[in-house]
């Protein structure tokens, strides 16, 4: 058991990662010397090389398309993007080819690559630095999906994500880079796709992953106060979605309540609700609330905390919802 | 666009009459034994691309891309490569295919709608068809990055090393993955070949809206060389892409060869040529004929005469009949089969519905 | 009053514009002496000329960003995407510059661009041409997204767009190309952003847009003869969504059925399924349903038929939402 | 690296000591008045630069890029422009932004996040920063190709001419759109100007991970001329950029000048240089300053004395108290501002989810 913040446990995790398979590669922009912008990859070129831990030119179609080529040649690539609005000019790449390789060869080839991307605002950044993309990846067949909340989660989930024959889209939730958690290396981690609960209550259900979770544990744990029992699922994987996880727990309150950073129109709050709907259609207390961003794009850092749900944001939607 | 004329930017070692030209600094050494078999490839490539055209016609397939007039560009990369050698084609790489060994029926699945890419089920080192411009030059790169990690290029034994080729069109040339492909292929000293045929189009657009300069004068601004070759010329295709492949192998990084051809027929069976060139220009390109020119020289050495021809028009003949039927016949798929195809592990929600899938087919069944 | 099929209608919508103001230019691969892959710019270019109507180099992000430049100077360029599959090499262009120059300039310059996109599968192609990605643009603030299903729809709508100062992704459902319908050149059209009654029922709403109205009017028709009426709404707007329209139907009706050809997962089912509960909680007889395509890659054309929603499809779902 | 010589393949004319150089192709002929007053912006955008730095430690900016040795490329570019031309800059340019007249309080807003580009609306030729690497290329192109359709390239009298210009670094020319940005300019001979700052580094990166041989030298392969010019020489760079815009403004179309130089400072306020580059280096480089050159050159023919350094100090100071002062009282924003900015015509869910967020603040005002 040893206390990390979620980037040194990313960081342990990836040099876990590069110590037990020799085809483990690190890609990106910045990380090697630098160690990563956020300083994920710390360290880790001085310990593996630079032919394990590479400097990509400034490119980010070219560093997803030319893992792709490293990773049908026996290779497992982990991809980092800078920053969540910079994954766009490998949109194509991911799109068309990481999710679709395996398909279109009747699964002959593999595409075991990893994309790492920190996300999310709140952190005071200018443009595109507080983007939240899950959603377009969630929506693409051949793409999983998976983002960590915490730094045990960091730790595993991100050596199962390498591990994985699909490629992951595996997002960090940069505001929580510097929470500390425990983390026992010991222990034998859940599956990459399961949701984890959180904190269990009976009065409604609060469905959040990466960096809403923490707020989401905080609001639970102001509604205790006031005598609400707050149940906070974790849902880890965006894609596959914990189903199972995620009906039990509704059925269990009858109200459910989802919160992203996310634009609400089409985000993962959308699907949740959907799928929510179509199941436990008599079984809920109220229809599933949605706790996002408004639908404009990312503003000013200056608005940003009043832009994204915070935990007020989360209790008024809980006061909503037990009032239906 | 004037034509280019043979001289240092532009090797040609067939002229169009079918003499073997001026010694050049890229020479080709190989027997003419070889270029027979070589030509008996075109033979057979050209059989089977008008085989699929007509099975288009017919409907059996959904589309093809014809390669007609692109042989010589083909068959000439194609057998600069070797065992180890990693092949990475567009779409239109149906000669390519052919010497890298793909059953023609394989390629018939993705125009049929059948199947996706079949052959990549099968050992080979021919890529799938990548139908996104462009996208297939960053897999080559990095299929050529891992050559490198791999310890299979420079080394001082020769026949350990391998690089990658990789096709693409002169339309292709104008998408950010390409240059990005130049950017990574340069920066990591990617054992790759660039193999541009210019053909002349993108689909209705003559290379003039791509660029004004020279294809092959794009590769050094990105610090590697580019030459240009009459595509039409088997030989001078076949020498300078063993050259490019042997310095990618050696460890001396990317080359990109503009093999400077036509496309005679249409871009796919969907397309009309008419309307956007003249049927003068078709004709004088016709005249360049690259399987006519080997076929001449071939004839000039007698290395090859007319019973030779003939055991290869029926080879060919053959060949048509086996796509022919194999095409009608090629299995249907059903769309259970591709529920699990997407993952290596599959998300039970893809279980549910297939099982949704079957369940309704099946009530489907009972009901109508 | 003209019979035209849809493609000859988006042309002459296209060659209205062009009449109309001078500023409005096609930009695009293969659309000149071509006119375009579709036919759809046929004629165009001869009749406005080079400068008008421009065949532009073949590079998506290219041909996005030089319009974006265009439209800043004050022109109006009516950009053509090839075939839905290849708008991703633009995706960047279009995620994080045109939906958001507007945004970042608080108000100062317009991007008033129109991405014509002919989407959808059902025509035997091959991969990548057959995609139906109006969930990712509907996701993007910034951006505004409608598709046509009709001719009189193609011919108008087209027209609307083009003179939206905001950025329009217009889908056009290339299935329907051919469909004729009768065009009236001088009748005003409806907003832009509204839905169309396509046709009134009591029992149930087929909430669809671009290529599943004609099949959703096809099984309401079949409805019809087994006794249920059906209401098809053609949703014209994917962003912004006609709530009013749709719920006011729903309400109506008390069942909703969504119909689209892409993957369900986040899809626009998901955002409508969504708005319903939470709008119509009490007013719902079941729970709204989906139709879309299974969450898998584009499959071969062969199995295409049974890869998409088709009037069974829509009609097991009907029976199953009358069941609930 | 190695350094650059003076010659045909690199624009120098005024050497680190202050001495013009022998006669270049390129030639400096404007007076040293003007270049007093260029020595006079470098200085005020200097301490602006410094002021901003400071800002960020007081926590008062989220961020700050400084140009710290940047000064000669970007004053020598943006004075090399006039009226009606246009300039679309990366994130860097504030010295740009200065000659162009944009109020530096006006960009303080973006990296204090009060705003986004707030200039954007006043009247300038200024573009909007963009932060996505490289994406302004194809803007700037795009905005060339219309004063190309507008009539304004190509007159006979050169005052009804304009141009753009459009900034990026080193690390940006690995982009996709970038390389995009060439084909486009030269496909339609857009009167452009691609100004390369070629700083040595992308963040972390030294320029060798994007390229192994000269930026410059890309533009050939796309069919238009590359100029390398000593970036941390203004005569230089104002010689070598006037010519450029020119040659855009008379219809020749593009060209692509490579302003070597050096990014003294970090990369931003968020950086820390030493992990990956010695003192050594950067103490190296700093003795070329593209400052103390200048000034050296200008004291040497007497075009100003210590009275006028006095003076524009006294200047820069007050420049410092004004946006020291300013910064600290920008306006700051309210999200409700916002939801009416995304669209020219709003749809009524913003309108409704603006009413929602000011019922939730009036809400939470009231009961706590
Ligand atoms: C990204 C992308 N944009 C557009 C298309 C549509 N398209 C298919 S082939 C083609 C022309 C390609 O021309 P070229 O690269 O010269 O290759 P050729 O077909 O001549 O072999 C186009 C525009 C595509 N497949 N991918
Ligand atoms: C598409 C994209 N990828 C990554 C980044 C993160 N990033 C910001 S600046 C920068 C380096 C840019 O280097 P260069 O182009 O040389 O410009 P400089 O900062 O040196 O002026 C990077 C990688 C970004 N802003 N956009
Ligand atoms: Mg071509
Ligand atoms: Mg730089």
């Amino acid at each position: 058991m040893t206390t990390l913040t979620l980037a040194k446990a990313l960081n342990a995790g990836l040099r876990q990662a590069l110590a037990d398979d020799p085809k483990v590669l690190l890609f990106g922009e910045d990380i090697g010397a630098l160690g990563g912008v956020f300083r994920v990859t710390e360290g880790l070129q001085a310990e593996f090389g630079n032919n394990r831990v590479i400097d990509a030119p400034l490119a980010e179609s070219g560093i997803v398309g030319t893992a792709i080529g490293l990773a049908l040649r026996g290779y497992r690539p982990v991809v980092e993007i800078q920053f969540d609005g910079f994954v766009f000019p490998a949109f194509d790449q991911l799109v068309s080819q990481v999710s679709r390789l395996r398909f279109r060869t009747a699964g002959a080839l593999s595409v075991p690559l990893v994309v790492r991307i920190p996300y999310g605002g709140g952190i005071g950044a200018i443009e595109h630095h507080g983007e939240s993309p899950e959603a377009y990846f969630a929506h693409t067949p051949g793409l999983k999906v998976v983002t960590c909340a915490s730094a045990a989660d960091g730790y595993w989930m991100l050596q199962q994500a390498i591990s994985s024959d699909d490629p992951v889209i595996f997002l960090e939730p940069k505001r929580r880079y510097q929470d500390k958690a425990e983390v026992d290396f010991s222990q034998f981690p859940a599956p990459l796709h399961s949701a984890r609960l959180a904190r269990p209550g009976t009065d409604a259900t609060l469905l959040a992953y990466g960096p809403m979770v923490r707020t989401c544990l905080e609001a639970a744990a102001v509604a205790a106060t006031e005598g609400h029992q707050l149940e906070v699922l974790d849902l880890r994987t965006l894609a596959p979605l914990d189903d199972a996880a995620i009906f039990a727990s509704v059925r269990r309150t009858g109200r459910a309540i989802v919160v992203h950073e996310a634009a609400g129109t089409l985000g993962m709050g959308a699907e949740i609700a959907a799928r929510i709907q179509a199941e436990c259609f008599y079984e809920l207390a109220a229809p599933t609330l949605r706790v996002t961003a408004y639908d404009l794009p990312y503003p000013p850092s200056k608005v940003e905390q009043s832009f994204l749900p915070d935990l007020d944001r989360v209790l008024d939607a809980v006061d909503r919802s037990m009032n239906w | 666009m004037i034509d280019p004329v043979p001289g240092p930017d532009f090797v040609q070692l067939l002229d169009p009459t079918g003499s073997r030209a001026e010694p050049h600094r890229f020479g080709y050494s190989g027997s003419d034994a070889e270029l027979a078999a070589d030509l008996r490839d075109m033979l057979l490539i050209r059989r089977l691309d008008a085989e699929a055209t007509a099975l288009q016609r017919k409907g059996e397939l959904g589309l093809w891309a014809p390669l007609l007039g692109q042989e010589a560009a083909q068959v000439g990369s194609a057998r600069a490569t070797r065992g180890a050698d990693l092949i990475v084609p567009s779409y239109r790489e149906h000669g390519v295919a052919w010497c890298a060994g793909i059953d023609p029926l394989d390629l018939l699945t993705t125009f049929r709608g059948t199947g996706m890419t079949d052959w990549a089920s099968r050992p080979a080192n021919f890529h799938p068809y990548s139908f996104v411009i462009g996208t297939q030059t960053l897999h080559a790169v990095g299929m050529a990055m891992a050559l490198r990690l791999d310890g299979l290029v420079g080394n001082s034994d020769p026949n350990r090393n391998a690089a990658a080729i990789v096709y693409f069109g002169d339309g292709a040339t104008s998408q950010g993955d390409v240059n990005e492909a130049f950017v990574f292929a340069a920066s990591f000293a990617a054992p790759v070949v660039f193999f541009c045929q210019n053909n002349q189009y993108a689909i209705s657009e003559p290379t003039s809206v791509q660029t004004k300069i020279p294809l092959y004068q794009r590769a050094a601004g990105f610090g590697f060389p580019g030459v240009r070759v009459d595509g039409n010329d088997l030989l001078a295709v076949r020498a300078v892409t063993e050259w490019a492949m042997e310095r990618a192998r050696r460890g001396d990084g990317p080359t990109l060869i503009e093999a400077y051809t036509y496309r005679v027929g249409a871009h796919t069976t969907s397309d009309d040529p008419t309307k956007y060139r003249s049927a003068d220009e078709e004709q004088a390109w016709r005249a360049k004929d690259p399987i006519t020119r080997l076929r001449n020289y071939l004839l000039g050495t007698s290395a090859i005469d007319q019973s030779w021809l003939d055991s290869v028009e029926a080879e060919a003949e053959s060949l048509a009949e086996r796509i022919r039927l194999g095409c009608v016949n090629l299995p249907e798929p059903k769309l259970e089969e591709f529920f699990t195809q997407a993952y290596a592990d599959t998300p039970d929600a893809l279980f549910s519905q297939r099982a949704e899938h079957l369940a309704y087919e099946a009530s489907f069944e009972a009901t109508r």
